[in-house]
């Protein structure tokens, strides 16, 4: 399921709502993955008091359900839930909730990083960050998720 | 024939708008629209345009009643 | 911190709790990553009513908490969080919750599924499946969390 | 020297005891210990072992006082 919300949510609440919700693969996923965005009071070096989130209304659902659709057909999947916030937020809180539940822990991990990273990279979203002087300024792009992960080694985390 | 031309994020705000209707007659590209509706800007070099809400690139061609949408990187997550 | 618990938990709550109790991280955080392991009623292709989940007290809280030291080298983290169950446990029952807080999302991911691969090959915890018939038999080893990534070709996974 | 010795899971239930004292005189690994513990049955291939909670391989030399664990692969998660 895709959520476009403009109002605060709460990302385990929805993972337990969601979860409880769908009673058919109840005592069927063994492994849950959830990752939470939160806006943090920081970027780029500078303190921020709160931030803008722009969205393509009809695009950036659309995108979303590919996205989702895609990892269905990569991983071996029961379910999928995407939460992003739109609208004013302010510091510490959340703005993207990416949960996949399957069988077994390699496809959980596995969709729910690659959703997110698809959702960084295609769904339309933009962020206006407010500084404590009151200027305003849109972040330029997002960096790569697996900056830090050893792509060309993969044996840190292939193990 | 008549398309729809939006706008968004920081885009918007250096173009100025956040829509333009946009009349043109016979084939027309996605570039050709930009350069119809912004007859005194170049299209910036890292925008994504997207048509009736799909990725496409520049070259891609437009149909009557197509909607037409020019943004920066997007930022979300 | 590590839990090892007998009682059954709500891992949601403990993210919430733990967090909440975290106020010098409050606002730093800009990634978490969860991941829960559940007691699913299948397992081999046969029904499980149950299971009892023994662990060798000390040794696998000294081995949690090397796993813990060791992601917190490789990766830039801002807590974890690892809960284990001990004892009776039946269908649909969280097993383990592993919880990292990052400021940034690879990491969080990185190190989650270091960790839940460390404590998969290294925590001495044993399942003993209950079946339907009242047999009881030993899991005998658990699988490569990585299967299905694609080891020699991680262009799915990079990017 | 005394040795603490203990079993875990499917091994104690084979083993049929969760834990013995063994009593040696001078140096001894770790696969002397299971030798000296159980004179009648070989150590099975896929066992793992530690001595005072931390991982060590069958040739490691176990000191008076040590606690030595033997256990089949783990299964937790």
């Amino acid at each position: 399921m895709i959520k476009i919300s403009a109002d605060l949510f709460d990302p385990w609440h929805e993972v337990v709502a969601y979860q409880d919700s769908a009673k058919h693969w109840t005592g069927k996923f063994g492994a849950t993955n959830v990752f939470v965005g939160t806006m943090r009071d920081f970027n780029d070096g500078d303190a921020v008091t709160g931030m803008v989130l722009e969205h393509y209304p009809g695009m950036t659902e659309k995108q979303l359900e590919d996205i989702v659709k895609q990892a269905t057909r990569d991983w071996h999947l029961l379910d999928a839930l995407v939460v992003h916030r739109v609208g004013e937020i302010k510091p510490n809180e959340p703005i993207v909730l990416v949960a996949v539940w399957a069988s077994h822990r390699g496809d959980a991990f596995d969709a729910g990083r690659q959703i997110m990273e698809a959702l960084k990279n295609k769904a339309p979203f933009w962020k206006k960050e407010r500084l404590p002087n009151g200027d305003e300024r849109w972040v330029e792009h997002n960096t790569d998720g697996y900056l830090r992960s050893p792509k060309n080694d993969m044996s840190t985390i292939l193990g | 024939m008549s398309v729809k031309v939006r706008y968004f994020a920081s885009l918007k705000d250096s173009v100025g708008r956040s829509d333009d209707m946009v009349d043109v007659n016979g084939a027309v590209t996605v570039a050709e629209i930009w350069a119809m509706a912004n007859a005194n800007r170049l299209m910036p070099d890292n925008i994504l345009a997207a048509v009736n809400m799909e990725y496409v690139d520049i070259e891609h061609s437009v149909q009557n009643g197509d909607e037409v949408a020019f943004f920066p990187p997007v930022t979300g997550g």
